[in-house]
């Protein structure tokens, strides 16, 4: 078996990985500034796509496709970001005859209308935010729909992601002039002005469901992951399990997980988001992932097992077959650590790496794609390494673990978040983790420190 | 590598690049054999010794070095702004074509044949992947060389096709 | 609590980090060779003992106990090797106030003597190699009792220790010369030219029992690690679980561990060493070590433990609670990386470390001291670092991700074993584990692969 | 630095020893400035100037530079065979007295005071540890310039104890 590896940096490092521990071929492909990068060292073998910009390179179906052809490749993995949730792309390598490590294009392209999404999990019996039932016909609609709803309220784009294309609205007298300004915001990004309504829950917890189906959607959820600590949207800490979840509340929250998958038809690794409320047991659906996430590593430290090896064997048709799915005391938290100056409003950051050690020992991982002297440029996202720790003490000894890893660390050239990582778990508040805090969290501790 | 834009940054002393990790189309333009390092490598004289050859080297894009003489092998990379970076030799100077995509290479066999003039923005043949097909162009008006990729070949984006002399 | 690790290396970076993740205060203590090396910069505070032979270093009981007293260490950790299993030490240490985080001084002094903890283990009712019961009065007495015990036969110095001092005799004519070249061995070694004779045992494998006892004496023993990979009685390679133990058998190895450790009045960590028989049940015991043990990350890494903590906790009175003690189908093996040249005869090797990327990414954990630039000298041990590998894959996943990881490893400047565990993790005999072998088989192997 | 015969490698561009990391007593004798040095850092021009400036130096034991005007603090690192290695400066030579063990130190008042005159073989004082005590013996004939610890204080093997102009 060969497999295309249609991503770069840490996480095509990843996949290369499990490429390899199962004894397959790995294709590279690259945009020439990634010429001389990790992935392309590792893998089998490696195809330049393009120049730099993503459109001539990694989003570039035609070359991705051509590169398939040439290398022989049997699979392709998508990875995250770039065209991992792209159906077309999906459907593209299944019409070439390639294995798509990921849902089939059909079932993206249903899922692709977040409206339309919630309400099938709806359906299924999951609880979602309170809000417009499928997508908004006009302004007209949008203004009874929040009466009815309650102020503040979310206008989202059904075909948004990724946190983008959402406008908060506090009153009616801002209703229609957010309505127009998200519709042709919408329309701008991605084409389709389609937009719902949701109500804006302040103080939640951003809590996410990691599932595992088979071909016949036989599978099973994972302890969850939070990933409360964010910078707009953005996650910067995640961690397994959530420090704010009984037991009871667990068990329904999983189950939530597993049925809203089941809905959606996935039939690979996907990821439910829920928004988890103070009462510590009311949680919603948010939105579904249907890739690997760049915080997979906490669920594997925390269980001991390996999802990207799962993600590919389900898609080569194996049957699913229970995995340990909790772990006693054991905690694990993973630091992002990106090229971004906290300083200086995480303002992304280039250089060369001039310096860099990793941490290790007992219950350290670290995933990078960075070697001494590789160049770091602002192309494509800032991620440059992570780390994770975790420790059979609980939350403690996992705070602990990655406080010393942090100290560890040496990574020289450019800036990054481990200044800021090094402050947050050497906080009491977020260390100590015995008091609820939300997903404002870190921008109101950011604003405290001066950071940004 | 005139084409390689990633070519911004000066590091010294990056750890061998060889085998599967070196990057398939580099050019190894420095060739000058240090003599006298017998035994154990002294790694400042040789760092100092590249780093004065190479500092008036105007038309150098990459510097790559590896001395296995030793029982440690060290390699000295050097990596420059690649403002002007033709291959020259003994007064004759020299230009890569490159292959604008990935695909399969169709060459015109009379434009490539050794010894051909050729002029800038002549097409020297095509480059078909899967949704487009991309002319070869040629940078520069020389004399053909050397053709570093057969016929039909699968070729990447940017992989040095054709040697001209210019 | 502040603690002084009287160790150097690899070993003193692991004690580190425990006591920054226990939040206690670390010292370190280094001679002049060690000045720059990772655990100086790692502790809270080092102090320089001497120049770099050990007895003016890491061997000199005075100059550590002043170092001690000048730092205000309340705690000494001392490793393995040096002064670790050294009772004098330990019984200084205890006369100075200071807590020895090993045994007793007492009870390592009762266990110097080989032949008599042999004995001690016997009346626990643990089988023990058979032989000579205690220590030997004369050569005839051992030819008495080599009659009765059958030829092969070792002599073995009852103050000997780690594989060093044991002569092999095949036949009666062989006995009285081999008694008194091993009594004036055993006498300049160690100043006690005491015997004690036990069966040559052939094609067998070492197990062994890592235990976890408290103060009073409760504790538990924890899967079997098998070192059988083995050149000149030095471990190159370790994994957990033994590949070669049914269930049954592992139960009833574990409880002969306890028990033999629990007999030797051991109260802290420690390991009980067995050579199991190609039958696959019959173990028969071989030493006692009371330190913490250069392969204790494989037990680590397969049980999600940290042996290293619970040593220091346990010496600083914690009572005993049960720990996961073993692990479905996991599997967890480790590769020691020494400066040595495979092709010349396992010469030492020195250099500075002029490249070094470790492998990273799951289940790999690297254990070392060395960072970019480090110097490596001759005048310790050869142990650069320790690469292990872990999966929940079973044995087969352990190798091929630490066949992975070795393919990442960069290490440059000297030459190191890496290249032959390449090699070995490789070999389809030694990778399947399928066919018993013996601790002779990597001699055999090097032979056959020409590498010595 | 003339005790530490541990300086037998060259190594170039070695990653930044700062706080806790430093050697606690490196000599960093070279202190000139880099001009003209500006935002970014071109790593090879900096190691260069570093380079041709220590190429001479027969008295060199050690050389560190660091650089952290840029975003990226940089670090030199040259350390040579430290046959000879008494620092000096403006024609003055002076010498370090080491401290012979670990332990209490005790100094004689007199022989340590500014400006007194010590002989090779001399001995300033002692350094006391739990089962020994060694005496301070003066390297090299010279005159007291500074007192480098004080009188009771714990020190290390090898630490800097009092500083001669010989």
């Amino acid at each position: 078996m060969k497999v295309l590896v249609a991503n770069r940096g840490e996480i095509a490092v990843r996949v290369i990985r499990a490429l390899k521990e199962m004894d397959f071929k790995s294709v590279a492909v690259y945009s020439e500034e990634d010429r001389s990068s990790s992935p392309v060292a590792m893998a089998d073998e490696a195809w330049c796509l393009g120049a730099s910009p993503a459109k001539e390179s990694y989003l570039n179906i035609g070359r991705i496709l051509t590169a398939a052809r040439l290398s022989g490749a049997q699979a392709v993995h998508p990875g995250y970001g770039f065209l991992s949730e792209n159906d077309v792309f999906a459907s593209a390598c299944e019409d070439a005859g390639l294995i798509f490590i990921g849902p089939k294009g059909s079932v993206m392209a249903n899922l692709a209308n977040k409206a339309e999404t919630k309400r099938l999990v709806k359906k299924a019996g999951v609880s979602v935010i309170p809000g417009s039932e499928g997508p908004l016909g006009n302004a007209q609609e949008a203004m009874t729909q929040a009466r009815e709803t309650g102020y503040p309220v979310l206008l989202k784009a059904s075909f948004g992601g990724g946190g983008r294309g959402i406008y908060l609205v506090r009153d009616e007298g801002e209703l229609s002039r957010a309505y127009q300004m998200a519709q042709s915001q919408a329309n701008a990004a991605v084409g389709k002005k389609e937009l719902y309504l949701e109500k804006f829950l302040e103080n939640t917890r951003h809590v996410e469901v990691q599932v595992a189906l088979d071909i016949k959607s036989q599978g099973q959820a994972f302890v969850e992951r939070d990933c409360t600590i964010q910078r707009r949207n953005q996650k910067l800490i995640e961690e397994s399990p959530s420090p704010f979840l009984g037991e009871q509340a667990r068990a329904k929250l999983l189950e939530a997980g597993l049925r809203a998958a089941q809905a959606c038809g996935i039939s690979t690794l996907a990821t439910v988001e829920f928004l988890l409320m103070s009462d510590r047991k009311t949680f919603y659906f948010m939105e579904i992932n249907k890739r690997i996430q760049v915080e997979h590593p906490v669920t594997e430290e925390l269980l001991g097992i390996d999802l990207v090896q799962l993600q590919i064997a389900l898609a080569m048709g194996q049957r699913w077959a229970p995995v340990a799915a909790k772990s006693d005391a054991r905690h694990a938290i993973e630091a992002r650590i990106n090229a971004e100056d906290p300083a200086h409003n995480f303002l992304p950051s280039e250089g060369v790496v001039t310096a860099c050690q990793w941490p290790g020992g007992p219950g350290i991982r670290v995933d990078t794609y960075l070697t001494p002297y590789s160049t770091l440029g602002v192309s494509y996202d800032s991620l440059a390494a992570k780390i994770i720790a975790s420790s059979p003490h609980g939350r403690s000894g996992a705070v602990a673990r990655m406080r010393r890893a942090l100290g560890e660390l040496k990574l020289e050239g450019f800036s990054t978040t481990a200044s800021l990582h090094q402050e947050l778990f050497a906080d009491s508040f977020f260390a100590g983790g015995e008091q609820w805090f939300s997903t404002r969290f870190l921008e109101e501790w950011l604003g405290r420190r001066k950071f940004n | 590598c005139s084409s390689l834009t990633y070519l911004r940054v000066c590091s010294l002393l990056a750890p061998c690049q060889t085998g599967a990790s070196a990057p398939k189309n580099w050019e190894f333009i420095f060739a000058r054999t240090l003599t006298g390092k017998k035994g154990k490598i002294k790694i400042m004289d040789l760092a100092l010794e590249v780093l004065e050859w190479a500092k008036d080297k105007k038309d150098l894009a990459e510097v790559y070095y590896e001395n296995k003489s030793g029982s440690a092998p060290v390699a000295i990379r050097l990596v420059f702004d690649a403002a002007s970076s033709a291959p020259s030799s003994g007064g004759k100077k020299f230009a890569y074509v490159h292959s604008p995509t990935i695909g399969a290479l169709a060459l015109n066999k009379e434009k490539v044949a050794l010894g051909s003039k050729v002029t800038a923005g002549d097409s020297l043949g095509q480059v078909s992947g899967d949704k487009e097909m991309a002319q070869i162009t040629v940078p520069l008006s020389g004399r053909v060389v050397e053709v570093l990729s057969r016929d039909g070949a699968g070729v990447g984006f940017g992989e040095p096709l054709v040697l001209l002399e210019i």
